[in-house]
C-alpha cells in the first residue's frame, strides 16, 4: 500500500488548482429556480470550454478518461478552492444519462446527446421512482404502449429533482403488459417539453421545491430513443444504479470532511448558554472526534475503493456502506452542530446560502432517505455483502 | 398513592383534547406564515387561568392539571403562546389587574429565549406589543415590550414568530425571585415535547399499518416494528416520570426538582428521538412540506431549546447541588 | 394523581425497616453453591418465621396478601437495609410456582407444596425453554407419553437455573403427540430426584454456573402433578409469565436506583487516566444524568404500573417496556462504571461479591436476552401494544 | 496510491493466516487458565522480528506488514505477549544483543498498564520474569521485572496473565524519548481490535445463517440483518483508516498522527460494538462460556484499554495540539 501520487497525478492537482483559482465564480449560486439553474449551466459551459468537462466520461466521448485517482484530486480541490458544487442540476446528465447513453445508447443518441451535455446545453432528471415504488423500484407501473414507431406513456413518477429545468429525463416505464417485478421494463429517453408532460413541484420541509411529481398523460415518445434493449431497461437502470453506488458521490464524501473542519472551528468559537467554549466541553468534542474519525474513515474508504476498481475488483455493495456511512455521519455532524449554534439554528428562511446550518440539519433526512434509505443500504448489505438469509 | 389520572384528571384531559382536536388539528398549520395563538378562545374555556388562584379569576387547579392541559397542547403542536400567557399569569401573581387581563388573554406574551447587553435579546411570540417573560433558574422577569425596537427574523418553525432586537427593547415590569416559575415553566415545556413525542408514534403506526412495499405493510418489518417499540419505550418513561415529577412538584415534596429535571431530560430525549424516526420511517414522504411530520420536527427543535440550561439539570441529577435532591423514600418527604 | 402513602402503609414501612435492621444476616450470602442455596433456604425461613413470608401470596395460602405499593415499599426497604436480594434460589418457587398452583392447582398439590414453599423447605426450578426452542416457546419437544397414572417424559430443558439446588420443577411438556404449538402442551411439578433425570450445569461467561440442561430419561410423573388441564399447560405457563412480567421484577426495577446513586460516588472519587475526576468530565456526567432520570422513570413507570392493576387495568405489553427499559438501563450502567473504573474492571475472579463491578458488567448481557430477548420484547410491543401488522 | 495489500502484502497476511489459524484457534482458549504466548513459534517463522532491521536481525519490513500481522493476530485473539515483544525490539532498537535475545523470543516482555509511585504498577502478560515495556506519548521504557515483589490477581481475559506490585518492582533498562513507539504500538493495538471486531461479525454470520426461530433461520429477520449490517459497515470504515494509518505512519506523512489516531478510535468502537452485538444476537448461547462469543468480548475489553490516552487523542483529532495534523491534501505532505 502507499500513499504516493505519481508525477503525473501532482502535475494534473497543479494544474486543477491553477485553473479554479482563477476561474470559480466570484458570486455565490443562487439557492432556487431558474437563475440556480443558469448559473449550473454557466459553470458547465466554462469547464466545457476549458477543457475540464465530463471527468470520468471516456476521451472519444469528449471527456476526460480521468483515473479514479484524478477524479479525487480534481472533487479535492474543487472542495480547497470553494468551487461550485458538481452535484446541481447537471448532475444527473453527467453523472447518470451521459454514462448510461455511452454504455447502452446508439449511435445517434450518442451524437446528439453527449456534446450537450457536456456543454451544459441540456439538462437532465431521472424518472425512476413512482408514488407507490419508491425503495421497491420492481413494483413500479408507469406503461408504454407501443403505437407505431412510438411509445405511448401514461402514469406518473415522483422524486423527479430538477424536473422544472430538465430538458430531457431517464424514465423507466413497463412496456410488456402484465409483466412483473423486473421483466417487461424500457428505458428510454423523454423529452421533457413533450406535450402530455406536467411536472408539479412537491415543496420539501426544507422549503425549497427541487424535486416534482410528473405526470404522462397520453405522452408519445419515438421508439428511437429506447435506451439498451426494449424490455431490457431494468439492466439499464441498473448500470446507472451501480454507477451511482460506486464512485459517483466521491465528492460528497470528501466534501464531508471540509464541512467537520468547519465545525471544529465553530466548537472552537461559540460559547454555550454556561460560558465556556463548546470545545471545551468534552461531550461535544468527544462526539466532535469520533465524527471527524468518520470522515477520515470515509476518505480512506474512498482510497480503498478506487483501489479495488483499479484492481479490476468491483465495489458492489461496498457502496451500500458508504452510503450509510456517509449519510449517518453527516447526519450526526449537522444535529451535533445544531445543538452548538443554539438559538440562532432557529433562524431559517428556507434559504440554504442564509442558513447553512440549520439546511444541512434538515438535508440529513434527505441523506439518509434518497436514493435508498438507510434500512434498504442495510438489506443489500446483509444479502449481498453478508450473505445472509433473504427477508422477504 | 396514585400515579394515573383519577377520573377528574381524566376528564380534564379529554376536555382539552377535545377542544383542541376540533380547534387546532396539526392541518392549520400547512401554508401559513404564522399560527395565530388565538388566546380569546382558550381564555372562553378557562383554559389560561387553570391553575391561577380562584381570587384572582383562575379556577384554583394545579400543577397535575396544568401539565395534563400541556401535554394535550402538545399532542397537536398547540400555540407556544399559551405557555407564555400561563407562566404570566402565575409570575403576575397577585397583582390582580394585570392577572385579570392576562388571564382574559387580551395582552399576549412572549417568551424571552436570550437576553445580554451585548448580544441583545430574542423573543418568541406574538409580542412585538404586549409583554414578554424570562424565566431563569434565579427568577422570573416579566418585561414591556417596545416593539419598534425589535426586528422579526424568520423561525425554522413556521407557526411562531421570532423577534431580535437591543436590550433596551425590554423595560422591567415586574420580577419573582427564586426558582418557583422555572420549575412550573420545566413541567409545562416537558409535557409539551412528551405530547410531540406521542404525536410523532401515533403518525407513524398509523402509516406503517396502511403503507405498503415489497408487498407487505412496512409494519410487519422488523426495521420499522423495533423503531416504533422504541418510541413507544421513550414515551412511557418520560410520561411516566413526567406524571411523578408534577405531582411531587404539586405536594412540594423535598426532591421535586430532581424529579421535574429527570422529566425534563427525558421528555427532551422522546421528542427528539421520536420526531427524527417518525421522519425517517416515512421515507420520502417524510420530508415534504405537505405531509405533518416536519411541522412536529420544528416544533420539537423550539421546544428542547425553551428553558434549556442543561448543565444546571445534570448537577441537580447527580446531586452536585444540595438544595436539589430531597431523601430518596416516600416517607422522609 | 398523588404521592401520599396511607397511615397504614407509613405503618407497614416502619414495621419492615425496622424489623430488616434488626434481622438481616450479618455475613454475605456466598457467591455459588449450595451454601448460596443454604443461605437462601435460612432467610426464607427466618422470613416465615416472622411473617414476612409471601408478599404477595393471599392470606388463605399462608401469605401476606399484601397490596401492590405495600409489596413496593418491601422492596425498598429491603434495597435500602442492603437485605439479601430476593432473586435467588428461592425465587422461582415464591414467585412462579407457588402463584400458579394457587391459580390453577389442585387442593392436594396446594396443601403440599405452599408451606413448604412459604418456608423455604422447598427451592424450585423452571423447565420451560429447550436447546432448540429459546424465544420461541411453542416450539418445544420434550414429550410426556401417558401410561397407566403416570406420564413418562423424555426430552432436555435447558435455561434451568438453580436447577442444582431444587427440589421441584415446573415443567412444560407436550402431552399430545403430534400436536404443534400452543397446543397439547402440559404444566407438570417434577420431582428433581426422580429417577432418569440428569442435571448437566452450564457454565456462564461470567464464571458461574447458576444455569443447566436438564435432560429427562424415561422419568415417570404421577399425573397427579398435573397443574391445570392436561394439554393446557400453555395457558397455565402464560399465566405465569404474564405474572414475571407485570410485578414480578418491582425489587429489582427499584434496586437500579440504588446502584446508579453508588455509581454517581463512585464517579466522585474515582480519577481519569488524566487525572480529572470523573464526575467532571461532561461526557460521563451527562450519561449518568440520563442513566439517573431512567432510573427515576423505572420507578414511575412502578407507580403507573401498579396505580393501573388498582384500577382494575392489566398492564399487559407495557411489562414488555419495562424489561426493556430495565435491561438497557442497567446495561448502560455497567459499561458505563466500566469506563470510569478503568484497568481495576479487569480484574475478575467469577466471584460477585469480590467483583460486583465486572459482574454486573458481564450480567447485562443475560439482564438483555433472558427471559426474552430484547428483540423479542420489541416484537411483543409492537404487536400487543402498537397492534402493528405481523411480521411473523 | 494504493490502499489495498498488494501481492507480497497479500501474501504476508495470508502466511499470518494460515499459521495462526492451525497453532491459536480459538478452541485453545477454553479451560485453560493462561494461554502461553509460545514466542518461540512465532520467533522461528520470523513474525517477531517482522520489521526490525536487517542488521539486528529482523526482516526490514515495515508498518504496514506488522499492521496486517497483528490484524490476524487480532482475529485469532492470539497472544498478547507478542505485541508486547514487537515493541520491546522496536525500543531495543540498536541493541544488538538484547535486539536479538528478544527477536529470539528468549525473554518474554509484559506491558506495563498503570505505574505511579502511590498506586504502584499493574501490568500484563508473562514477566514476572523477564522485562516489562511502559509506553506513552511521552516516551518508551523497557524495565527489567523484580518478579518476587509482585503478585498475580486474575483477569477477566482469562488468557491473559496480569500482576500488580510496587513501583519498586520495576527497574529501568531503556528509554526512548518521543512518540515513535506510542503510535507504532497504536497502529498495533487497533489493528488487533478491528480483527476482532471482524471475528466477532463472522462468528455471527455464520450462526444467523443456520439458527432458526419461529420456523426461519435468524439471519432472515431484520432485527439480527441489520445489526450485521452496521458490524459491516464499522469494520469497513475502521479497517480502511487503519489501512491508511499504518500507511501514512510508514511513509512518515505529516498527518500520520492524525490518522493513527482516527484508525484508534474507529477500532475501539468496531471492537467494543461488535463483540457486544455478537453475544447478543446469540441469544442465551452467548453468555455461555463452551461459546466462543465472550472469549472475544474480554479480549477486546483488555485491548481498549491498553494505550489509552482518550483525551491525548481527542485533542489530536480537534487539531487542539499543534503538532498532530499537517495539511490535508497530498502533495503538501
Amino acid at each position: 500500500m502507499d500513499l504516493h501520487y505519481s508525477a503525473e497525478d501532482d502535475a494534473f492537482r497543479a494544474q486543477a488548482r491553477g485553473w479554479l483559482r482563477d476561474n470559480i465564480p466570484r458570486e455565490r449560486r443562487p439557492a432556487h429556480g431558474e437563475a440556480a439553474a443558469q448559473f449550473d449551466r454557466d459553470w458547465q459551459r466554462r469547464l466545457f470550454e476549458h477543457g475540464w468537462a465530463g471527468l470520468n466520461w471516456p476521451a472519444e466521448y469528449g471527456g476526460l478518461g480521468l483515473s479514479a485517482i484524478q477524479q479525487v484530486i480534481w472533487y479535492e480541490e474543487c472542495a480547497r478552492a470553494g468551487a461550485p458544487h458538481y452535484i446541481n442540476t447537471t448532475y444527473v446528465a453527467l453523472m447518470h444519462a451521459g454514462p448510461t447513453i455511452i454504455a447502452c445508447g446508439t449511435p445517434a443518441q450518442k451524437t446528439f446527446h453527449l456534446p450537450r451535455i457536456l456543454a451544459g446545453e441540456s439538462l437532465w432528471c431521472q424518472g425512476f421512482s413512482e408514488p407507490n415504488a419508491g425503495s421497491d423500484l420492481a413494483s413500479l407501473k408507469t406503461a408504454g404502449v407501443i403505437d407505431g414507431d412510438e411509445l405511448v406513456v401514461n402514469g406518473s413518477k415522483t422524486w423527479t429533482t430538477d424536473g422544472q429545468h430538465a430538458d430531457f429525463q431517464e424514465l423507466l416505464i413497463r412496456t410488456e403488459p402484465g409483466s412483473a417485478r423486473h421483466k417487461g421494463l424500457t428505458w428510454v429517453i423523454c423529452d421533457m417539453r413533450a406535450p402530455g408532460i406536467t411536472v408539479q413541484p412537491i415543496r420539501t420541509m426544507l422549503g425549497d421545491a427541487h424535486v416534482n411529481t410528473t405526470f404522462y398523460d397520453d405522452v408519445r415518445i419515438p421508439l428511437a430513443n429506447v435506451v439498451g434493449e426494449p424490455g431490457g431497461g431494468w439492466k439499464t437502470a441498473m448500470s446507472t444504479l451501480a454507477f451511482e453506488r460506486g464512485t459517483g458521490f466521491i465528492g460528497d464524501q470528501l466534501a464531508l470532511y471540509e464541512r467537520v473542519n468547519r465545525a471544529i472551528a465553530l466548537a472552537g468559537r461559540t460559547r454555550l448558554a454556561d460560558g465556556r467554549l463548546a470545545i471545551d466541553d468534552s461531550d461535544i468534542a468527544g462526539r466532535l472526534a469520533l465524527i471527524k474519525a468518520d470522515t477520515l474513515a470515509i476518505k480512506a474508504m474512498t482510497f480503498a475503493q478506487i483501489s479495488e476498481i483499479r484492481q479490476g475488483g468491483n465495489p458492489g455493495p461496498k457502496g451500500s456502506i458508504m452510503k450509510l456511512m456517509v449519510t449517518s455521519t453527516a447526519k450526526a455532524l449537522s444535529h451535533l452542530v445544531a445543538e452548538i449554534v443554539g438559538w440562532e439554528f432557529m433562524e431559517y428562511n428556507d434559504d440554504r446560502n442564509d442558513h447553512p446550518l440549520t439546511y444541512d440539519y434538515l438535508w440529513s433526512w434527505v441523506y439518509t432517505i434518497a436514493g435508498g434509505t438507510s434500512e434498504i443500504q442495510r438489506e443489500i448489505i446483509a444479502d449481498q455483502l453478508l450473505q445472509l438469509p433473504r427477508s422477504r | 398513592m396514585l400515579l394515573v389520572p383519577d377520573a377528574s384528571e381524566q376528564e380534564i384531559a379529554a376536555t382539552a383534547a377535545a377542544f383542541l382536536a376540533a380547534e387546532f388539528p396539526l392541518a392549520r398549520l400547512h401554508g401559513a406564515r404564522a399560527d395565530h395563538d388565538r388566546l380569546g378562545e382558550f381564555a372562553a374555556l378557562g383554559w389560561l387561568g387553570l391553575s391561577a388562584p380562584e381570587a384572582n379569576g383562575g379556577s384554583g387547579l394545579g400543577v397535575i392539571e396544568e401539565m395534563l392541559f400541556f401535554y394535550e397542547l402538545g399532542r397537536v403542536a398547540g400555540p407556544v403562546g399559551v405557555l407564555a400567557q400561563v407562566l404570566a399569569i402565575a409570575a403576575a401573581g397577585d397583582e390582580r389587574e394585570l392577572c385579570a387581563a392576562l388571564i382574559a388573554g387580551e395582552t399576549p406574551v412572549a417568551l424571552v429565549v436570550q437576553r445580554s447587553e451585548e448580544a441583545g435579546i430574542r423573543f418568541v411570540g406574538a409580542a412585538d406589543r404586549g409583554y414578554a417573560l424570562e424565566v431563569t433558574p434565579a427568577g422570573a422577569t416579566l418585561f414591556a415590550v417596545r416593539g419598534g425596537d425589535c426586528t422579526e427574523v424568520p423561525c425554522l418553525d413556521r407557526s411562531v414568530r421570532m423577534h431580535t432586537g437591543p436590550a433596551s427593547a425590554l423595560e422591567q415590569r415586574l420580577h419573582v425571585a427564586g426558582d418557583r416559575l422555572w420549575y412550573r415553566a420545566q413541567v409545562a415545556v416537558s409535557a409539551m415535547l412528551v405530547g410531540t413525542a406521542e404525536c410523532a408514534q401515533d403518525m407513524t403506526v398509523a402509516y406503517a399499518k396502511v403503507r405498503e412495499t415489497f408487498g407487505r405493510p412496512i409494519g410487519a418489518y422488523q426495521a420499522v416494528r423495533h423503531p416504533c417499540a422504541d418510541m413507544a419505550m421513550r414515551i412511557e418513561g418520560a410520561r411516566c416520570q413526567l406524571y411523578y415529577a408534577a405531582t411531587a412538584l404539586q405536594e412540594q415534596q423535598a426532591d421535586a426538582r430532581l424529579h421535574v429535571d429527570a422529566a425534563r431530560l427525558l421528555a427532551d430525549r422522546a421528542a427528539k428521538a421520536n420526531t427524527d424516526a417518525n421522519i425517517q420511517l416515512h421515507g420520502g414522504i417524510g420530508v415534504t412540506e405537505e405531509f405533518d411530520a416536519h411541522l412536529l420536527l420544528k416544533r420539537a427543535n423550539l421546544l428542547w431549546r425553551l428553558f434549556g440550561a442543561s448543565q444546571h439539570r445534570m448537577r441537580t441529577l447527580l446531586g452536585l447541588d444540595d438544595a436539589a435532591e430531597g431523601l430518596a423514600h416516600g416517607e422522609d418527604a
